[in-house]
């Protein structure tokens, strides 16, 4: 569950001397929002974002309209683009919480994948998205059971023998602090049962309590 | 495999390029699409002459002086390549776009460490240290499954195998992570089993690396097993397009069904179906047809197909042909097309009359080599041919089957007497000719003609067809003087040849018509046994089919034996009643053809099968693969020759030690299948076929 | 390697066995008689035989290639009963032959043609010199006396008391035949392999020395030739072969077509015409003063140097062109471009090595033309070297001459080739001479 | 592997050996190059053939009281120093040249080819003595060897031709041998062997006439070196004897009066040296076609 395991390798890039006109029609055609700006040899130079491409009106010399057009025609990605130096890159051998972290504190929607400098991929929230969706196997179908228990030792080894013993396999399982309670414990298992014979197996577990069941 | 829906690493859009020549422009590639996304490999098939090496350079813009692009867009990562400045384009290079081609012996530098050459391009892409440079080299050598990298990066071109060089190409292509591979026929100079040990190696640095790879091909075998998506090519134009299951299950071009029909695959006999060729020949880029490029050779043309250019069109979701009649095209893919229906060849063997016409008895050609030290030393010897036995029955092909390196050629030519036999005796006929061929009698040379493997270099380009034909004719005299030429004549004929090729000169034949004049020569003294050596391995699959229809036909009506040589263990299966297999020197298996193919095998001839590229990719085959490389021949290693690299020596008890001290008894199977290996015969019998043998399938009968 | 350099020394010492028995053999066959050549029409019959017999050629020709070969005196030794010597009587003294007695006096012998007795000349230990009469006749059975004796002119002569010698003749060249009265006369040599290849017939002093200072004018010439000749055509040759089909490529093989299709000599002399005749920038001849004059007036070799430049630069410039042209276009290039590699490295890193491999070897040899080469350009230009020595020589049909500068050409030759062919295999790894 | 070489031709009928021919010429005329040197060389064989209608006056005819003159209206390009007219001499010295050149090269190519076709086929000691006798002639710097002959057998026609000959062989016999050696691993050499064909008929009907194209590259450079040996010899005084009008000889003779008499050494410079420079373009432009043509 490492970056480079999820991370897009070979991502579009853009070159400091492109001019802005050229990258958005490409951004545009291919629906992609963030374009690494690389030297020679994929050296990263900076970043394009969706912002950066807002240019902030106060910079043109008149509104004029032909100005406008001239000056935005002549614009280069090296004038628009986050400098290096402010933008916030990742090792590919970071794991991908760590990098979903980063993303979270600093509200960037994009990180490069750098290596000694040289760019060899990029991670953007959809491929965190998407690795939610696979943890949690959102394209399978399937019993999605919601438990909450104490936060005790030995409480999800209960749950686990329960679904063995009943022959069942776990298709996917996750776990997070009950926002409420900050002593319980939320887990989120499915498995490809019918719901009742999983609703019956799992109240039997006394100090666990059943939140929400559902076919998905 | 494939990620979302996002930007392809390649995007080409009616790609079209063209060679400037004394006579104006000539388009040798027109409207050529196809994407190819990340981590995903996309085949180009094609017969040579049919453009795709063009495509390959296209993309890199490295046409020569006097090719260019004339049209259509080549979106590298969304960014068109054709506008990019020759700096730009050097830049993406070796960065971001990797070459691998089909010689690598001729793509090293000769006189650089092959270290140097690999550390350039980190040097001058990422301006690396070279010390830095180095380590990561070896690294990747490592990753390529190099023996001892560090040795290897010290030494030159020429001292290292045609394999490992290829491992050294690859290698040194993906130093720089590039998003897209360019692979121009990069295992068709290497042998079976080291091209499925190469095939795997680029399978899995894909899945690492999640390069995309343009591979381009002439054998269909190798694009079905490396390929996702297959495009298929036709004198310049792509004629096909979809995934690769699609195209191998629902050909929808006449000239892909074409190209599948004429392909002798390993899982059938000439017993069970026969080849059919594509008539005719392909055209020149200067005179191309008006309306569809294969109408002239397609069997289902109609008038409607000669009127204007076909576009390629959607016949399904990503099945794409350029075809009018494309559906149709499937329904009745599995019959025969017209003109082969007489020919049903399927011949039952003979009944065996009298004893072998060809006997091998423990023969024994040896190279002596000049030993290294000034004076004196022992003479070394190349033990190419080292005690093999074997026979020939008369009216039946004999084939003999091994990798480059095994021998055979200098068997035939120990046989022709070309080679000086250096031990054991043979027997043509009942007469002795262990003598080379210049001490032979007349009628022992008349009986006994050699067809060879490269058509261009098998007829003397300063004289006329007619002259070559007729030379055995005057020189054997089997036809009185005056009818000489309508002798020639017949030959032609039979050859499927016209009469106005009675004067023409080679230079102005095909591959294929040269292969056919040749075989006229060899026949035209009516020989009573004739040694082919690999005579269709230089040829294009389609024109392949035809020659090898030929030799049947022959064998039939003349009822010569046949001892044939070849690489290609499906062609063998195809047209051989009995097979060798042999190895550095030495036959490894000898039996008739279909106990060959089902198990007891011997461990080298079972590795030989799995290795093969069956064009199907629904196919399933075991997997097994040979390590090391083939040893010299020069100290042969000791006991059984194939203990350095044979998968099965577990089977025996520790480890298999009695491999390297004996050697191997001749267990025999049945009365004629001998394998000579120490596994006891009941193991052997044990294993699972190498391919299932489908019975139906889609080819007929 | 080793191994290699051994069988092309053996096949040099064999060349030059062969090439030295095929001139023997040449200029035996040849007409015209080197005795009349020396003596000019004017002299008498028998002098012309006195002559060949005083310069040995009645010998049988085996005899004489024995004798050029290996040398005589030990065989003449035992005429004389005395030991020969080659060496100088006295410091000053030039070098010729004395038998020497036991005591280490030097002894030679003269005839007195008015008394037609002998008379000896003896250099003591102490460099005294006398001149005494020899009474030490010998008889024959038949009563005549004769006696062995060395001469004053290298000869071991039979002297027979009171016969008249053939007389004398015009004395020719440094040759005084008043000396003759001898009966038999065989010139005394030391033989090639011991370090003396004869006397110049044509200016009866020892080849050795001529041949050493003629040898060193034309090394010096082919040197400065070579060093301004090889950079320079080896320039251009890269240089058209990099820019292949454009104009500075034809215009360089458009210059080297005309200058390699002017013969040396027709360049020597429009040399001539042009820089020193009309221009009057240099000296139409090389006349050397002494020995050291190349390094005085430079100005003597520009116009042959010029010479040899002008006919050699186009050849190799065409070849060094051709095999540019072939590396440019092989596949290791292609895949040096495919890499990425900018031009400057592809050309210098990967093309000039490969490139350079055959132009080598060729220019190696060419040293080989350039020594015989020169010999025109000496010829046009008069320059004393051994091309010119060669030349007059053989017009002279001057054997032992002739044979010396042979011999040296073809260790030069053959030297060279053995060179070129290291070279090569340190250049092109693939080469490993068994 | 661009998509040229892979279409054939249509297969016509063969064509008339006199189109054969004619197509040949049609390769050279399309090189530029090769054009000028043809008619530079054709120029100079028409000179040689109307030699006598041309020249104004008889080579040979001496005036004695216009020696070393200057051009004039008589004596187009001057005199020599025995009065003989310069013009004539030049054009009856193209003869001298264009018989005997071509003749030694004639020579020199059969001895060497068959040299080189045995050496070549045969290979092993054949092969090695074959080779060692070349490299002994090869060690000669080829000026001296001129030398001795010609010291040995005298100056005339005849002995220039041999002198040349023998110099010229050693080269040709390599040019063929490594074609040769090339030639005979090819598969219908083998074919050929298999037949039980006789090794001469295999050297000279199969071997001999794909030698060819690269041999008649080479042999005219060699008419050109011949020219050039011409000259030399005549320059050195062992070329042909006075008083044939002889190129080289004539340069050497001019030379002497190079004060007196400066133009009359630059018309046979210039005469050689463009009938050289036009053979090297014609061999030049024959080289191009033949590696473009196949």
């Amino acid at each position: 569950m490492l970056v480079k395991d999820y991370m897009t390798k070979h991502p579009p890039m853009a070159e400091p001397k492109m001019s802005v006109v050229e990258v958005q029609r490409q951004m545009s055609e291919n629906n992609v929002r963030y374009l690494p700006v690389v030297g020679d040899g994929k050296r990263l130079l900076g970043l394009i974002t969706p912002q950066s491409m807002l240019i902030d009106p106060r910079r043109m010399a008149s509104l004029n309209v032909w100005d406008i057009t001239r000056l935005l025609s002549d614009l280069k990605v090296k004038d628009i683009m986050i400098k290096i130096r402010s933008v916030i890159t990742i090792d590919p051998d970071t794991p991908i919480e760590q990098a979903a972290q980063v993303m979270v504190e600093n509200r960037v929607g994009c990180l490069p994948v750098v290596q000694e400098g040289i760019v060899v991929g990029v991670i953007t929230e959809t491929d965190l998205l998407d690795h939610l969706s696979k943890m949690m196997s959102g394209n399978m179908s399937g019993v999605r059971v919601t438990i909450r228990m104490p936060m005790i030792k030995g409480e999800l080894a209960k749950l686990v023998g329960v679904i063995a013993q009943a022959g069942w396999g776990i298709d996917a399982m996750g776990g997070a602090l009950c926002v409420k309670d900050a002593k319980k414990w939320d887990a989120v298992v499915k498995i490809r049962a019918s719901k009742e014979e999983v609703v019956a197996a799992l109240s039997a577990i006394s100090s666990q309590e059943i939140i929400d069941v559902r076919e998905v | 495999m494939r990620g979302p829906r996002e930007v392809p690493i390649l995007q080409i859009e009616q790609l079209a390029v063209a060679y400037a020549t004394r006579h104006g422009d000539v388009a040798a590639v027109r409207d050529v699409s196809f994407e190819i996304h990340r981590a995903q490999t996309f085949g180009i098939v094609g017969e040579s002459g049919c453009g795709k090496s063009t495509v390959a350079f296209g993309m890199v813009n490295f046409l020569g002086r006097n090719g260019r692009i004339t049209g259509g867009r080549i979106l590298f990562q969304g960014q068109d390549l054709v506008k990019r400045s020759e700096l730009e384009l050097r830049k993406l290079r070796g960065d971001r776009i990797a070459m691998v081609y089909q010689d690598p012996m001729q793509a090293l530098n000769p006189a650089m460490t092959l270290g140097d050459q690999m550390a350039e391009v980190l040097i001058v892409h990422r301006s690396m240290k070279r010390s830095a440079a180095m380590e990561r080299c070896k690294q990747m050598l490592e990753r390529v499954y190099m023996p001892d990298p560090a040795s290897v990066m010290r030494r030159y071109p020429h001292q290292i195998s045609g394999g490992q060089q290829q491992r050294i190409v690859i290698a040194m292509a993906l130093l720089n992570d590039p998003a897209l591979l360019i692979m121009d026929e990069p295992t068709t100079a290497l042998d079976v089993t080291v091209e499925a040990a190469v095939l795997d190696l680029i399978n899995d640095l894909q899945n690492e690396f999640d390069t995309a790879i343009m591979y381009i091909s002439h054998n269909l075998g190798v694009i079905a097993r490396v390929s996702d998506e297959i495009g298929v090519m036709y004198a310049g134009e792509m004629v096909e397009r979809a995934d690769v299951k699609d195209i191998f299950a629902r050909p929808s071009h006449p000239y892909t069904l074409g190209l599948l029909r004429c392909i002798p695959r390993l899982d059938t006999t000439k017993r069970s179906t026969t080849l059919q060729p594509i008539r005719g020949r392909v055209p020149s880029p200067t005179a191309l047809p008006p309306g569809c490029i294969f109408e002239p050779r397609c069997p289902f043309a109609r008038p409607a197909c000669s009127h204007q250019p076909i576009p390629m069109r959607e016949i399904q979701p990503g099945h794409w042909a350029r075809c009018l009649y494309a559906e149709e095209i499937l329904e009745h893919k599995d019959d025969l097309s017209d003109d082969m229906v007489n020919i049903i060849i399927g011949v039952a063997p003979k009944t065996d009359n009298g004893g072998p016409i060809l006997r091998v008895k423990e023969a024994k050609t040896y190279y002596p080599v000049a030993s290294k030290q000034i004076i004196g030393g022992q003479k070394q010897y190349v033990k190419a041919v080292d005690n093999v036995s074997m026979e020939a029955m008369p009216g039946r092909t004999l084939g003999i089957v091994g990798e480059s390196g095994c021998g055979k050629s200098t068997l035939v030519k120990t046989i022709i007497g070309l080679e000086k036999l250096s031990g054991g005796e043979i027997e043509f006929m009942g007469m002795d000719i262990s003598t080379p061929v210049s001490k032979r009698s007349e009628a022992l040379i008349k009986d006994l003609q050699m067809v060879f493997q490269n058509p261009d270099s098998t007829l003397n380009p300063s004289f006329s067809v007619g002259y070559q034909i007729a030379r055995p004719l005057r020189r054997f005299k089997t036809v009185p003087r005056n009818q000489v030429r309508d002798e020639v004549i017949r030959l032609l004929n039979m050859m499927r040849l016209g009469e106005n090729y009675y004067g023409r000169l080679p230079r102005q034949l095909s591959g294929g018509e040269k292969q056919r004049v040749a075989i006229a020569r060899a026949i035209a003294a009516q020989p009573k046994l004739v040694l082919c050596d690999e005579p269709v391995s230089a040829l294009d699959v389609s024109v392949q089919a035809a020659v090898l229809n030929l030799l049947l036909e022959i064998q039939q009506q003349l009822g010569t034996t046949m001892v044939f040589i070849a690489h290609d263990l499906s062609v063998v299966r195809f047209f051989c009643d009995h097979l060798a297999v042999m190895y550095l020197g030495q036959i490894a298996e000898i039996g008739p053809a279909e106990a060959i193919y089902l198990p007891p095998y011997h461990p080298y001839t079972e590795a030989l099968l799995s290795a093969v590229p069956i064009p199907d990719p629904s196919a399933e085959q075991k997997h097994i693969r040979l390590g090391g490389s083939v040893p010299s021949a020069l100290n042969p290693p000791t006991g059984c020759r194939f203990h350095t690299r044979c998968p099965r020596r577990a089977m025996l008890p520790d480890g298999g030690a009695i491999c390297e001290r004996e050697d191997p008894p001749a267990q025999f199977d049945t009365d004629q299948h001998r394998i000579y290996c120490h596994i006891p015969l009941e193991e052997l019998r044990k294993m699972e076929a190498v391919v299932t043998i489908e019975k139906e399938g889609p080819h007929v009968g | 390697m080793f191994r290699f350099i051994l069988r092309r020394l053996g096949f040099m010492l064999l060349t030059m066995f062969l090439v030295s028995v095929v001139i023997f053999l040449v200029s035996e066959v040849a007409p015209g008689d080197v005795a009349r050549h020396i003596l000019g029409q004017f002299a008498t019959d028998d002098q012309v035989k006195l002559l060949r017999q005083q310069m040995g050629l009645e010998q049988p020709l085996y005899v004489r290639y024995f004798d050029w070969l290996v040398g005589n005196e030990w065989r003449l030794r035992n005429k004389v009963d005395m030991p020969l010597v080659y060496t100088k009587a006295r410091p000053k003294d030039e070098i010729q032959w004395w038998a020497e007695e036991s005591d280490g006096t030097l002894v030679q012998w003269k005839y007195k043609t008015s008394s037609g007795s002998l008379e000896q000349i003896r250099i003591a230990p102490d460099d005294s010199r006398e001149v005494v009469d020899f009474e030490g006749w010998k008889t024959r059975d038949d009563g005549s006396q004769y006696f062995w004796g060395v001469d004053t002119a290298g000869h071991v002569v039979l002297w027979v008391k009171n016969v008249e010698g053939a007389g004398s003749g015009p004395a020719a060249a440094g040759r005084s035949l008043g000396t003759s009265g001898g009966q038999e006369y065989y010139p005394l040599k030391k033989g090639l392999l011991r370090g003396d290849p004869g006397i110049s017939l044509r200016t009866n002093r020892p080849v050795g020395p001529t041949l050493a200072r003629r040898l060193r004018n034309s090394f010096s010439l082919a040197l400065i030739a070579f060093l301004l000749i090889m950079p320079i055509a080896l320039a251009l040759g890269i240089l058209a072969g990099l820019r292949e089909g454009s104009a500075l490529d034809r215009s360089i093989s458009l210059f080297s077509l005309i200058t390699t299709s002017v013969p040396e000599f027709a360049s020597g002399v429009f040399l001539i015409l042009v820089l020193s005749f009309w221009l009057d920038l240099l000296p139409g001849a090389s006349v050397f003063v002494d020995d050291t004059a190349p390094l005085q007036q430079p100005k003597l070799i520009i116009l042959p140097v010029l010479t040899l430049t002008l006919a050699e630069v186009g050849y190799v410039a065409r070849m060094t062109r051709a095999s540019m042209v072939e590396v440019m276009n092989a596949p290791y290039i292609r895949t040096a471009i495919l890499k990425g590699l900018p031009y400057r490295r592809i050309v210098f890193r990967h093309a000039l090595r490969n490139a350079l491999m055959a132009p080598i070897t060729v220019i190696m040899l060419h040293v080989n033309w350039l020594v015989g080469g020169i010999v025109v350009v000496e010829a046009v230009f008069g320059y004393p070297g051994l091309g010119l020595y060669m030349l007059d020589s053989a017009l002279f049909k001057d054997v032992n001459a002739i044979e010396a500068g042979a011999m040296v050409m073809v260790a030069l030759a053959v030297g060279t080739q053995l060179i070129a062919d290291i070279i090569y295999t340190f250049l092109n790894p693939r080469i490993r001479f068994t | 592997m661009s998509a040229l070489s892979g279409g054939t031709k249509t297969a016509e009928k063969r064509p008339s050996r006199l189109r054969r021919l004619w197509g040949g010429f049609s390769i050279i005329l399309e090189s530029r190059v090769g054009t000028i040197g043809l008619c530079i060389i054709v120029f100079w064989v028409l000179v040689a053939i109307f030699a006598p209608l041309l020249a104004p006056r008889d080579p040979l005819s001496q005036d004695s009281d216009a020696i070393n003159k200057g051009s004039s209206e008589q004596y187009l390009l001057g005199t020599d120093q025995l009065g003989r007219d310069i013009l004539s001499r030049l054009i009856f010295g193209t003869r001298t040249i264009l018989v005997l050149a071509p003749l030694s090269v004639l020579a020199s190519v059969t001895v060497g080819t068959i040299l080189g076709l045995t050496a070549g086929y045969f290979g092993g000691l054949v092969d090695e003595v074959v080779m060692r006798l070349l490299d002994a002639i090869m060690a000669f710097p080829t000026i001296l060897l001129y030398l001795i002959i010609i010291a040995a057998i005298g100056p005339s026609a005849v002995n220039v031709v041999i002198a040349i000959t023998f110099v010229g062989t050693p080269g040709i016999a390599r040019l063929v041998r490594s074609l040769t050696l090339d030639i005979r691993t090819r598969d219908y050499i083998r074919a050929a062997q298999t037949r039980g064909e006789h090794p001469l008929y295999i050297m000279f009907v199969e071997i001999l006439p794909n030698v060819r194209g690269p041999l008649i590259i080479d042999a005219l450079l060699r008419v050109g070196y011949a020219i050039f040996a011409i000259g030399t010899l005549g320059f050195l005084g062992l070329g042909l004897p006075p008083p044939t009008p002889d190129w080289g000889g004539m340069v050497a003779e001019a030379r002497k009066f190079i004060w007196t008499a400066p133009l009359n050494v630059l018309w046979p410079i210039l005469a050689i040296t463009s009938l050289v420079v036009g053979l090297n373009l014609f061999a030049d432009g024959l080289r191009e076609e033949t590696t473009r043509y196949q």
